[in-house]
């Protein structure tokens, strides 16, 4: 399998301040990386880098063997590269219909055929589908976020902790869309959720102070109590 | 550490303060004297505005109401009374009193409206009282305006200087000690978030209205000041201009500084004199109105938070960040 | 400005033959008003080279001037007198386009006992109720302004109607404009006052139709006028004539739905038909090439000479209560013909002209032909200073 | 009832010109948030450059394209030059566009001279009719078609096109839309200029309609036009319209049945409109984060 | 023991739709409740009903017996109910400390003091570090919270309801987006407001584990609706929860934990 993504010592500084000082990590195509670390380690720093939200100051980003570092974030995107972030990043006065409408770059028959089945993940949405976004629950935000970016055809996802927020229920239907996604979508993921990460993920790197210490396959870690209790304090 | 900083200011005000103070024994170009109390008067109504704009967070496009509402008690009752020190304290006192009832009332009516709504009802009330001022012309006459004596302290303008000086350096320092109160932290707090100052248990309103009244009761002192230095007044007090005067000062020095409101106030004033006098020198600077502009356009793109908004975050803080962890490092 | 003398300023004794007189002239050079105040500065040079044969010298003392802007706005105006009060130590004030500009500066005549001579600010308070013994207006006021435009028109049994702008400006035209017109036997039947900033003037023209007058005298000032309108709602076509001041010529050509009608200036270059008039055109023409002097021309010119004249009667000696007992009651010439200021109040008595407006071949605008000259008895107004 | 219709048609026009005005800055500011106090200076442009073009051309539709292409053109200058590195910051708009509109109304000087303009239409739109006791002015009836068929053609684009809903999104939060793959500083820079380009046509509207044009016209209708924006509900184009023929009407009304009100009459009905509803006539209520 | 909250026949309608329905119950003092349900369910809409953020459309809230149905957010919080926010909801650009310090300088009632400085209250600033020692953000007391990492901004949300020292705490899935590693430390500090005793505590989390752990007693929010309340276990054995809720396909505990 080829590389699709892959970080090679990369560096971004945010104003004065050096967040990461050396990410490298290879995604290889089909596989679900998850990125792990604790809080204000970088992971959110590192798929906001590769966004070219926060570009990288130094090292390469390449995708599908293309360097996209110095890109602006708009041809990233269209470049097959969809992103959940953290906050959400819902806009709070356009409705449910119209976030999605902003997102979605094609509008043919595959997108209509991608909205159904995310309609019927996230029954929610389309409760809600004329309200304000900003009226959704936590969760149904969360859903939105991923919905917006499902909706488009996608190489590659970077998803930050999709979890969160989300009923137990809900993270088991995001686990399997996800697992259903696979064979076309390749998927980089932020996760504290560890039963979660360890589910779906093929492969892990955890991330410390800015900087890419471990990685493994998730076989390996799910082994390794010692990795386990010192980068994710679990025991 | 801001803090540290923010004492250093003050002091550095205070000498340069001493220093204006001693001025006028050594130096005697009345021109400049005016132009200085000019500056210390809109010094004092741009640091009046600055607590909205820079502390609180509201952007008032009316606040010439209260500048002009100073302004015409003190011609007024020079006019119609007499020239002296009694009336001249009535007058600050209608002013304190007039300025603080429409400052309590606007903030009732006004504050619990969102930014531009906000923004444009303080402009509409400031209008309807230039309106009042340009109608009541009996009182007021009109438009052309009308001059008044002042009482014999203010008559010689180095008095004057001095006491406009002194006036504003008080008015920093009681604003700076008002901002750094607990009081003043919440402003700051309501400035960055108004809901969650309300579930931390601090009445919004109440808070707002305080700014909005000190504020406006300065804006006020400043317009009698004001008026006293041209010994006349007309609608003009009431005019959008006034407020924009306001809002460049404080902008141009950085809000939420204190200081960059008398910077602001002094390097406006000071350009426009520079360039009215290159005017009449160089034929390009006829249109010297222009050269103003661009000054604006450039401190926005040089000094984004203003001109001492921007200095005093730029060389001190050169803390070079390593992601300060306190955990231990694991090696690789 | 660069001159730091501080000798006294009081100086200036015939004697004393090095001492230039300096006077300093507030103007609009920027702001609303900025047309009016190039017109009076040309005029004021021209004067200045008039009254001294080009010279520039009265009685061997040299005469300078300083120029200061007020951009319309009172506290520059009263910035920059003080100024040149101060630092320039000048020994006349000559200015401004404005009158809230000119009214913030009269006290400071006052309290540095200098003469200033007001020119082209037009308000009645000036030589009214804000009246100090050093101020002498040369141009003329609001209620010459009325008086002439009363005499155009006003005559017994005429019905008037007034729209004029709802400020100092406009209410004053009117209430001088009423007091002539009653006087000549007129009827005023009805007065509109409309927002300056006005785009529809619907409300106040209906109004007018309404109440079908014989005149409607319009006040007007400022870019943005009514003229358009009365035409478009055919006041003249339902016989109400009517009649304003002619302003400058930029603002005569918006006045081209206007041909026809009666009014009165205060100037208009091929008017005056007198020497000194005729320098002006020529001088003025040769000087700004090609240019024609304006409605505000004569007047900086009229400033200048009076001033001079003034010198010449002193021999030069520039105290100024010498030059108040000189200039009360003082006649000078001046491309309007004779002017004399009025003891009491020290206004200029002066001519204004009452007119038709025309169109000429070859001119873009309007032009306003004369029908008689108002002579300064005439148009004299009432004093108000007392 | 001539005299009604009269206040009611002349109102209704005026209330038109004024929502050309505002038209560009509904979407300049109600809809980008753009704090924009150069609009005037916009305005005032297009009023110069139609003009002049007309004026070169004898043609008043050429005029109008002219003063169209110098709105745009400024809009572009202005957009990258001014605005794109203070979006989102209103206090550094406020700055710069007052620096801006300087600029922009004495540059007019220097080209065109301190002195205002005639300005007069064309003769197949001078004059008025006479119906009974209804004057009818042409230029009037011409303002309310022009002002109608703009209101149509953005209504039809904001409710056609996803610009409005991408310019809306990329308000609140740029960095989101850039991420779902849309260019925003393209969108805005075009949204910008149309913004622009409608302010100029306004503005060469303008001067027909009152006769003349001078330099500071554009700050005189830049406050009105910021009147209409807010109380018809900031972004709003139906607010819009409807504020700005509330403005002309009781304009038009108030002079007549309550002349000493009505210098005051825009200031009130702003007061009065944000008093009772603070959200502005169409505008939504807040919205939680 | 006294009840110390309680709620009668609480609604509330948005255009249309019921977010909380009739949900009546009565929170002894000194208890730990946690409330869970489906996203959407009505959880922060239930919150914002008690702390005052929404007023609701039919029902009564009592505190201590007391009818708070009409107390603004401030007057909630002064007569002690504290709450954080599901999304986080600090002071942007006012530094990590001074959030906090806000907050204790309320808890101590200084509210309008307008003449001294604040530096005068020295103790105020001892107090938020503490606070923020408590939640292991000390080291970040400087920055300025807009700059925080998502999981930052969660603690310091904690440690400002802290700070607060109300009678009542309602906690909005505090630990959500915290890391593995975090996340016991947080829940030290919420057991041991518990254990000592004089705190009444609200929680809405979604992380089961958790909930068993803490729990006095558990209510399911549904639609709106009051679906269930009682014990961690009843609510567990409860099929419809089972279902509609936890779903149950893949293990949702952690592998480890
Ligand atoms: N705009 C910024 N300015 C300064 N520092 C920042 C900024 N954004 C993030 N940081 C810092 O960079 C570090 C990494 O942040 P990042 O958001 O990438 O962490 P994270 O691994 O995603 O954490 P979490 O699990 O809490 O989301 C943190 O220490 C944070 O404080
Ligand atoms: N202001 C509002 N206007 C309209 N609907 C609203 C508003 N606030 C909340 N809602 C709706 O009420 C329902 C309950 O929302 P709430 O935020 O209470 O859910 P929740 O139980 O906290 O869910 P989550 O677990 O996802 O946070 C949601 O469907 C939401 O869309
Ligand atoms: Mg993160
Ligand atoms: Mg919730």
């Amino acid at each position: 399998m080829s590389d699709l993504l892959k970080l090679d010592q990369v560096e971004t500084h945010i104003g004065q301040y050096h967040i990461l000082q050396g990410i490298s990590f290879e995604v290889k195509k089909g596989e679900v990386t998850v990125l792990l670390g604790r809080n204000g380690a970088g992971k959110t720093t590192t798929l906001r880098t590769i966004m070219g939200l926060n570009p990288a100051s130094k090292g390469s980003v390449t995708f599908k063997g293309e360097q996209i570092q110095a890109l602006p974030t708009y041809t990233i995107a269209k470049k097959g590269i969809g992103y959940v972030p953290e906050d959400q990043g819902i806009f709070a006065g356009l409705t449910v219909e119209e976030n999605m409408k902003v997102a979605i770059q094609k509008e043919n028959e595959e997108t209509a055929k991608r909205m159904d089945w995310i309609l019927e993940l996230f029954p929610d949405l389309k409760k809600f589908w004329k309200k304000p976004g900003g009226y959704l629950s936590g969760g149904q935000k969360q859903m939105l976020s991923i919905a917006r970016a499902y909706v488009n055809e996608n190489e590659l996802l970077l998803i930050d902790e999709p979890s969160k927020g989300l009923a137990p229920i809900v993270v088991e239907k995001v686990m399997e869309s996800i697992l259903q996604m696979k064979n076309q979508t390749t998927i980089v993921l932020v996760e504290q959720n560890f039963m979660m990460a360890s589910t779906i993920g093929d492969r892990f790197y955890i991330i410390d102070d800015g900087r890419t210490v471990r990685s493994g396959t998730m076989k390996q870690l799910k082994e390794d109590e010692e990795m386990k209790r010192k980068y994710l304090g679990i025991a | 550490m801001r803090l540290i900083q923010g004492n250093k200011m003050t002091a550095f005000i205070l000498v340069i303060a001493a220093f204006l103070i001693l001025l006028p024994f050594v130096y005697e170009s009345r021109n400049l004297f005016i132009l200085l109390t000019q500056i210390f008067v809109f010094a004092i109504f741009a640091m009046s505005y600055d607590l909205l704009i820079g502390f609180t967070g509201i952007v008032s496009f009316g606040h010439a109401m209260f500048f002009g509402i100073g302004a015409y008690s003190i011609g007024i009752f020079m006019k119609k009374f007499e020239p002296t020190m009694t009336y001249f304290f009535l007058a600050v006192l209608s002013t304190i009193v007039l300025t603080g009832l429409v400052s309590f009332i606007v903030g009732l009516l006004t504050l619990r409206l969102k930014n531009h709504f906000y923004a444009m009802l303080t402009l509409s009330l400031s209008g309807l009282f230039l309106v009042l001022a340009e109608k009541w012309r009996s009182m007021t006459y009109g438009n052309d305006g009308f001059t008044f004596r002042v009482p014999e302290l203010f008559i010689d303008r180095t008095h004057f200087y001095w006491l406009s000086l002194c006036l504003m350096v008080a008015i920093f320092l009681f604003l700076k000690r008002f901002t750094n109160s607990p009081l003043g932290r919440v402003l700051q707090a309501i400035r960055e978030n108004e809901q969650r100052t309300e579930s931390l248990g601090f009445q919004v309103l109440h808070y707002k209205i305080a700014a909005s009244v000190v504020s406006g009761v300065i804006a006020g002192i400043a317009g009698i000041l004001y008026a006293i230095s041209l010994r006349f007044v007309n609608t003009s007090v009431f005019s959008m201009d006034i407020t924009l005067d306001a809002l460049l000062m404080t902008i141009i020095g950085g809000v939420g500084t204190l200081v960059g409101a008398i910077i602001g106030a002094g390097l406006i004033e000071f350009a426009h004199d520079w360039l009215t006098a290159l005017a009449k020198e160089h034929v390009i600077f006829e249109r010297w109105i222009i050269f103003f502009g661009i000054i604006y356009i450039l401190v926005v793109m040089f000094f984004p938070k203003g001109i001492v908004g921007t200095l005093s975050t730029y060389p001190w803080k050169r803390k070079k960040q390593t992601a300060v962890k306190s955990k231990e490092k694991v090696a690789g | 400005s660069s001159d730091k003398s501080s000798s006294d300023s009081k100086g200036g004794t015939s004697t004393d033959k090095k001492e230039p007189i300096k006077i300093g002239v507030l103007a609009s050079k920027t702001g609303a008003l900025e047309a009016y105040g190039k017109q009076t500065l040309r005029g004021f040079e021209l004067g200045l080279d008039y009254a001294t044969d080009g010279k520039r010298e009265v009685a061997g003392r040299k005469i300078e001037f300083i120029v200061e802007d007020t951009e319309t706005k009172p506290e520059v105006a009263v910035q920059k007198a003080t100024k040149l009060l101060e630092e320039d130590n000048v020994d006349f004030l000559v200015g401004s386009s404005s009158s809230a500009d000119t009214l913030a500066v009269l006290p400071l005549a006052e309290e540095y006992q200098k003469v200033m001579v007001v020119e082209p600010a037009a308000a009645d308070s000036i030589t009214g109720s804000e009246f100090n013994k050093y101020i002498f207006h040369s141009a003329r006021n609001s209620s010459q302004d009325a008086v002439a435009g009363a005499a155009a028109i006003a005559k017994k049994g005429v019905k008037i109607a007034t729209l004029a702008p709802d400020y100092s400006f406009g209410r004053d035209g009117v209430a001088a404009f009423k007091e002539a017109a009653k006087k000549l036997g007129a009827e005023i039947v009805k007065e509109e006052y409309a927002d300056p900033a006005a785009t529809d003037f619907t409300s106040n023209i209906q109004k007018i139709i309404d109440a079908k007058p014989d005149y409607l005298f319009v006040v007007w000032a400022g870019a943005n006028s009514p003229w358009k309108q009365l035409s478009d709602m055919k006041v003249q076509e339902k016989g109400i004539k009517i009649s304003t001041g002619a302003p400058d010529i930029a603002a005569l050509s918006t006045m081209e739905p206007l041909i026809g009608m009666e009014g009165f200036t205060v100037y208009y270059h091929d008017l005056p038909k007198n020497k000194i008039n005729a320098w002006l055109v020529a001088e003025h023409k040769k000087r700004f090439n090609g240019d024609v002097p304006d409605l505000f021309t004569p007047g900086g010119m009229s400033a200048a000479i009076s001033i001079v004249e003034a010198l010449k009667k002193t021999n030069g000696n520039a105290d100024a209560d010498k030059l108040i007992t000189t200039m009360e009651g003082m006649s000078f010439e001046t491309p309007k013909g004779k002017m004399t200021y009025r003891k009491e109040d020290h206004q200029a008595l002066q001519s204004l002209y009452a007119i038709k407006l025309e169109k000429k071949d070859g001119v873009p605008y309007p032009v306003p032909v004369l029908i008689r000259e108002l002579t300064p008895e005439e148009t004299a107004p009432p004093i108000r200073n007392k | 009832m001539d005299l009604i219709i009269n206040l009611t048609l002349n109102g209704l026009a005026t209330g038109m010109l004024i929502f050309l005005l505002a038209a560009g800055l509904t979407l300049i500011f109600g809809l980008m948030d753009v704090l924009n106090f150069a609009h005037g200076g916009l305005f005032a442009w297009g009023a110069y450059s139609g003009l002049w073009v007309y004026q070169q051309t004898g043609s008043f539709i050429i005029g109008i394209a002219g003063a169209i292409i110098t709105g745009c053109l400024l809009g572009i200058i202005t957009e990258k030059w001014i605005i794109k590195p203070v979006y989102g910051n209103h206090v550094q708009q406020i700055l710069i566009t007052l620096g801006l509109m300087l600029v922009l109304s004495e540059m007019l000087k220097v080209i065109w001279g301190p002195n205002q303009l005639t300005a007069s239409p064309p003769d197949y739109l001078k004059g008025s009719w006479e119906l009974g006791g209804v004057i009818v002015i042409k230029y009037r009836i011409f303002i309310i078609l022009v002002g109608l068929f703009i209101f149509a053609a953005v209504q039809y684009i904001l409710k056609n096109t996803k610009v409005g809903l991408v310019v809306r999104a990329g308000v609140m939060n740029k960095e989101m839309v850039q991420a779902l793959g849309i260019n925003i500083q393209k969108v805005f820079m075009f949204v910008f200029m149309i913004g622009a380009g409608m302010a100029a046509l306004g503005g060469v509207l303008l001067g027909p309609y009152s006769g003349v044009i001078h330099a500071g016209m554009g700050m005189e209708f830049a406050i009105l036009a910021f009147i209409v924006v807010v109380i018809g509900g900031m972004g709003n184009f139906k607010g819009s319209v409807f504020a700005a023929i509330l403005v002309g009407l009781s304009g038009s009304f108030m002079a007549y049945y309550v002349p000493d009100l009505s210098l005051a009459v825009n200031m009130l009905l702003m007061a009065v409109v944000l008093i009772i509803r603070p959200q502005g006539l169409f505008g939504a209520g807040g919205v939680r984060r | 023991m006294s009840t110390l909250i309680e709620t009668r026949d609480l609604s509330i309608t948005f255009g249309g739709h019921t977010a909380v329905d009739s949900v009546s119950i009565a929170v002894p003092e000194k208890h730990f409740k946690s409330i869970i349900g489906p996203n959407g369910a009505g959880k922060t809409t239930f919150f914002n009903l008690l702390s005052g953020q929404l007023t609701p459309t039919n029902g009564k809230i009592y505190y201590r017996g007391k009818d708070i149905t009409k107390f603004s957010p401030t007057l909630r919080t002064r007569t002690g109910i504290g709450r954080s926010f599901q999304i986080t909801n600090v002071f942007p650009n006012l530094t990590v400390l001074e959030n906090v310090r806000l907050a204790v300088q309320s808890q101590a009632g200084v509210r309008y003091q307008m003449l001294f400085h604040h530096k005068k209250y020295r103790v105020f600033e001892d107090k938020a570090l503490e606070w923020l020692k408590l939640v292991l953000l000390d080291d970040k007391k400087n920055s300025l919270a807009i700059n925080l990492a998502h999981g930052e901004k969660r603690k310091l949300e904690i440690a400002m309801l802290l700070a607060l020292e109300t009678e009542v705490l309602l906690l909005d899935e505090p630990t959500a987006g915290m890391s593995l590693e975090e996340v016991p430390a947080i829940l030290e500090v919420i057991k041991r407001i518990k254990k000592e005793g004089n705190r009444t505590i609200l929680l809405i989390e979604h992380k089961m584990d958790m909930i068993l752990d803490l729990s006095d007693s558990v209510m399911v929010l549904f639609n709106g609706g009051l679906l269930a309340n009682g014990t961690p276990e009843e609510i567990m054995k409860n099929e419809t929860v089972q279902s509609a809720y936890l779903g149950g396909h893949l293990d949702e505990r952690p592998v480890e934990a």
